[in-house]
């Protein structure tokens, strides 16, 4: 009897409360949606997954383990606590998954045309006026942000992943459950978000403009710009160095070709594996009482005007450098200055195949779009040492 | 404890889980029959509830918007 | 000359004690059989090597680290001891193996038939019988086993080697060197085990029962059948979560479709490199100390009885299953229900073929044999609740 | 104004030493040494960047991480901090790294000439004359070696990477930058160290020495081999347990043939994602106070010597066993008894072509070639044994 | 703090991490295309650079000490 | 240490380290030897010694029981 009592107590529903069930659900669509409408599914899934975990009641995913005096466990933690102790909370698992992401890009249209990094500097202005906006939202007493999880909050905008994460475990990690779900919410609607305001602010002209083919690229340049950025980095803004010192490092895996089979693991297995534990790690932080807030409300809202503003102050650069330069520049690769890496870029091309069915923006878009992420990470950076 | 007691606690432990496992089995044939069964019955109308990924989106954003302002909404009121 | 003495104190041969030298010749054993019998070599091979090393005299392999007051490393700790401490007594190692166990296994003969899930709870009549005969034997004075002990010992006739492992550091962590080098010897023996039991419980027509061929199954059904018993072990058995979650979570990586990477990495190098550091840290408790006493030969015993015992409850299940119903079920893969997957589901296979040669019962008994790894996991969640 | 004076006492030129300065340029002379000469590519380019990234001021990538009295993360850790703690001080990677070695390993050639052996005990006599070297230096006052120190260093001449880090860490941490320098960048140098000494030491008739064709070995033999080996090395030298019996582990796994995902796996993904980790730990040694002193020369002085004096003694080694025995050895496949796999048993290979086009030595110096790596793990047990 | 000194905080946080951003990046713009055109005007000597192994080889070995020693007198005369 | 004993601890870490390989990897030499002649004398049987998995496997499941029996006994009366 007694034992059916006990299990009875242990059981699910005994314990349940509206929260966990509520935060199931998310977990549920948070699945969902990664499945049938393909969001960010590499992250969503485990995310969505790490957050139903985290919502079973006694199941103690996230219990702390117990030591005895000698220092031995009495009773052992919960899975998702060791998760995220030893790879979130210490940064650990947001660098080597851009690590991952450097091994995977190519500079190539970035160092065929520079001058697209200025596109992925403007894009960054969404960071900030949503830290703005997030002031001014507890400022009317609407909800309570820090300068700090204010910052957090901005870098979605930054629309990248790992950067996000990696910001939020210093400067807000009780937020970074919301923020992660935030961000790769939005880089998935990014087809949806982006084209109103490109069109908005663009003449049919203007989105028709012609690029010259890129030149093409030698490996040594490609060498080479991993190394100058790093030495760059550690001249003028050593807070950014762990995020871009992992993302030159798997880039120069990548483009030296004299370490194929590590920056092939790199790219594969070690990304994969990283992925899913840091995907049920930052579920492991929507626990109802972090995510069932107000907050969350306005961090969406606040994630979706970064986008926004981001997507707009790419376009408008690009509108501002053709002012002052006979290379024109076709101001929807603008847009693609707020990362969002592929897919940003896609639009942009899918946007201009609209103006012009000859144009073919893809690869124009894609410098920007890396240097995006370079942007994003230095303002992580900046942040870092003002708030850190 | 004592013997007597062991073997009770052990016969005890084996009626719950014998009795567990087999409820539980129970309710997982059961959701899982009564799952596939609407599955294939709805199974059909999958293409339809396909749509293009933009409508798609769109209706998820706003979706996802709405469920969790909801959630919240019922959640504060709870408390 | 005192170094020369020096080196003699650490030679091996000094130092070595009987119990060592047979435990060197236990983990030699334990190769043999993986390498010329093939007993579950991914499992039995690591573990009869972290036997040896274990046992090695002098070598510190299960050393603890000493730390200096500033708490940095002054002696580094063994080899074993860490993969232990940070894989085993966490938890961690047999909950990535079963996440990738989900990731290899597929639901659909079961989604098929699901009366066969029946099967698969009747087979785990043999984990708590072999409880029973624990207590028993501890009772007439024999040996020493706590109702903890007894319920790890029991759990090895769920013939599944992670659950197994999982449980015993959970209950009995003293036992679970010879609870896991049981489970998998048995696992690898149930082409012998099973057989005998199964034809003296059937009769000739019996085993020639023929089934219908298995209906399709969509994957949309696949995708939802993880997400549906999640939801179920969330409600009622929380203490099952660990395992079941992360088996599900695997399942819905596999069975979704949008994340083939993670789902390949997951089953392949994440659980292969998991099963190394597992089956090395499984070998580090089989210490003399350990293994060589009276309760090792009982968990031989006892284990073997729980085997046979779930055999045969599965197979009377089944027999039980075709009084009450039109559609036949050939009790030959009620013996499936142990799991031991694929191998329980083979035997079932084979021993069908030879009462009927045209009677091809592979695809039906893979359903009971996925089942048994679900009844399992519940009865060592009932388990873990009840007692943990 | 604040912020921007915060911002700029954060930037690296404010911090900026010339220490510092000078260990970025020391990282990038090795990766250029990686990429451009091909330096040991895989270990080299990991370990020039973990020296960038640690001399970067500010960046705070050995940041110790601050607790709170909970035991909760209050300030995280630097990646290279968790990096060295976890897989370098405790000697995991290194062993780790060893059981992939195995795994890569064929003993065949060794099998079908165990006097090949020889060769490569001989070789390590440069390990121990170079320990006197390193004596000698503090001796006259030139530097400051303790004996542990001068072990360190000896074990350069093991042309073995793994070896020679995981000594390190037991004996002489501070030093481990350097040696391993040292060592990979000998060992990539090895062409151009050996040939010269080889040719003074052996007349153009011993270099000419036709060996016959090696007896095909059995599978049998190969799989028996390890474990012969791992029980020798558990009665006599329980200290070079941990490297010789990871490298025995792999090598089975490999012959067995009865796990091939899992020797596939420590020989690729597992291997590789090691060797990212423990090239940047290494790399992270390599802080300017550590690496710019003249003890630095020193190894780099002692280092080349342990390399010329191993190859050295295995030639002569050769010609000595000429003088007893019928069977002929041709006295270059000696050299390759210093290890470093298997750039050196291709230098005899070449060496030997030049004398003779038709005598082709690869396979035969393939024997004493990883006697070398026994030879120089049981060289690392002896010094522990003697000093740890 | 209070809201006045929260909303200036945050406009400074503004200007000082767009200034920071552009300022970078620009360095970066130039950095690179100084280096893209050297690389492209040397470029060609590049298999010239290439040496035979061996001499290559010695060559670094050389470079490798010098730069070294050289490093270390520098640091040292510095203290 | 003073430097006397320092050296002569080298000089004797040197006799002992040689000492140790040499005599380890004759020992090596020996044992792989003989295995390897035994392999190949016995190796011919091995299709004889391969049983069919039915009585292979009864065989071992014997043996196992068997020496870890063995194996106890021998450690009890040990103590
Ligand atoms: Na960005
Ligand atoms: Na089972
Ligand atoms: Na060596």
């Amino acid at each position: 009897m007694r034992s059916l009592l006990q299990l009875f107590r242990d059981s699910g529903l005994y314990q349940l409360q509206a929260g966990q069930l509520v935060m199931v659900l998310v977990g549920l669509l948070l699945i969902f949606l990664a499945i049938r409408k393909k969001f960010e599914p590499l992250l969503l899934l485990p995310i969505g997954m790490g957050a139903i975990l985290v919502n079973i009641p006694g199941a103690g995913f996230l219990a702390e383990p117990v030591y005895d005096a000698a220092g031995h466990i009495e009773s052992p933690g919960g899975l998702l606590f060791y998760i995220y102790e030893a790879g979130i909370a210490t940064g650990m698992f947001p660098l080597v998954i851009f690590m991952g992401v450097g091994a995977l890009t190519d500079f190539g249209p970035l160092l065929a045309n520079p001058r697209t990094l200025f596109l992925g500097a403007a894009a960054q202005f969404g960071i900030f006026t949503t830290v703005i906006g997030a002031i001014l939202l507890s400022d009317i007493g609407l909800m309570d942000f820090s300068l700090a999880d204010a910052a957090a909050i901005g870098i979605i905008g930054g629309a990248d992943g790992p950067t996000a994460i990696f910001v939020s475990t210093r400067l807000a990690p009780d937020l970074l459950g919301a923020i992660a779900v935030a961000a790769y919410s939005y880089m998935a609607l990014v087809p949806l978000i982006q084209p109103p305001i490109m069109k908005a602010l663009t003449t049919l002209e203007e989105r028709r403009i012609r690029m010259d083919q890129l030149r093409p690229v030698s490996q040594r340049e490609k060498i080479i710009f991993p190394l100058s950025l790093l030495v760059l980095v550690a001249l003028f803004l050593p807070t950014a160095a762990p995020l871009l010192g992992m993302f030159c490092f798997g880039n120069l895996m990548k483009e030296s070709g004299v370490v194929e089979r590590l920056s092939d693991t790199a790219q594969n297995a070690l990304i994969n594996i990283t992925t899913i534990f840091l995907g049920l790690g930052v579920g492991s932080k929507l626990s109802s009482d972090a995510f069932l807030n107000v907050e969350t409300l306005g961090i969406l809202v606040l994630g979706i005007l970064a986008f926004g503003i981001g997507t707009a102050s790419g376009v408008l650069m690009a509108k501002l450098m053709n002012r002052f330069s006979s290379m024109q520049i076709n101001p929807l690769i603008g847009a693609a200055g707020v990362s969002a890496v592929p897919m940003a870029a896609r639009v942009a091309n899918k946007v201009g195949l609209e103006a012009n069915s000859q144009n073919f923006l893809l690869m124009h878009a894609m410098g920007p779009n890396v240097a995006g992420v370079i942007g994003s990470a230095v303002a992580a950076g900046v942040m870092i040492s003002y708030l850190g | 404890m004592n013997s007597g007691a062991l073997i009770s606690e052990g016969v005890n432990l084996m009626l719950l889980g014998m009795g567990t496992v087999f409820v539980f089995l129970t309710l997982l044939v059961i959701v899982t029959s009564i799952m596939s069964s609407l599955v294939q019955k709805y199974g059909a109308v999958q293409p339809a509830v396909l749509k293009t990924p933009g409508a798609a989106g769109q209706l998820d954003e706003a979706t996802l918007l709405a469920v969790i302002s909801a959630a919240i909404h019922a959640h504060r009121s709870k408390q």
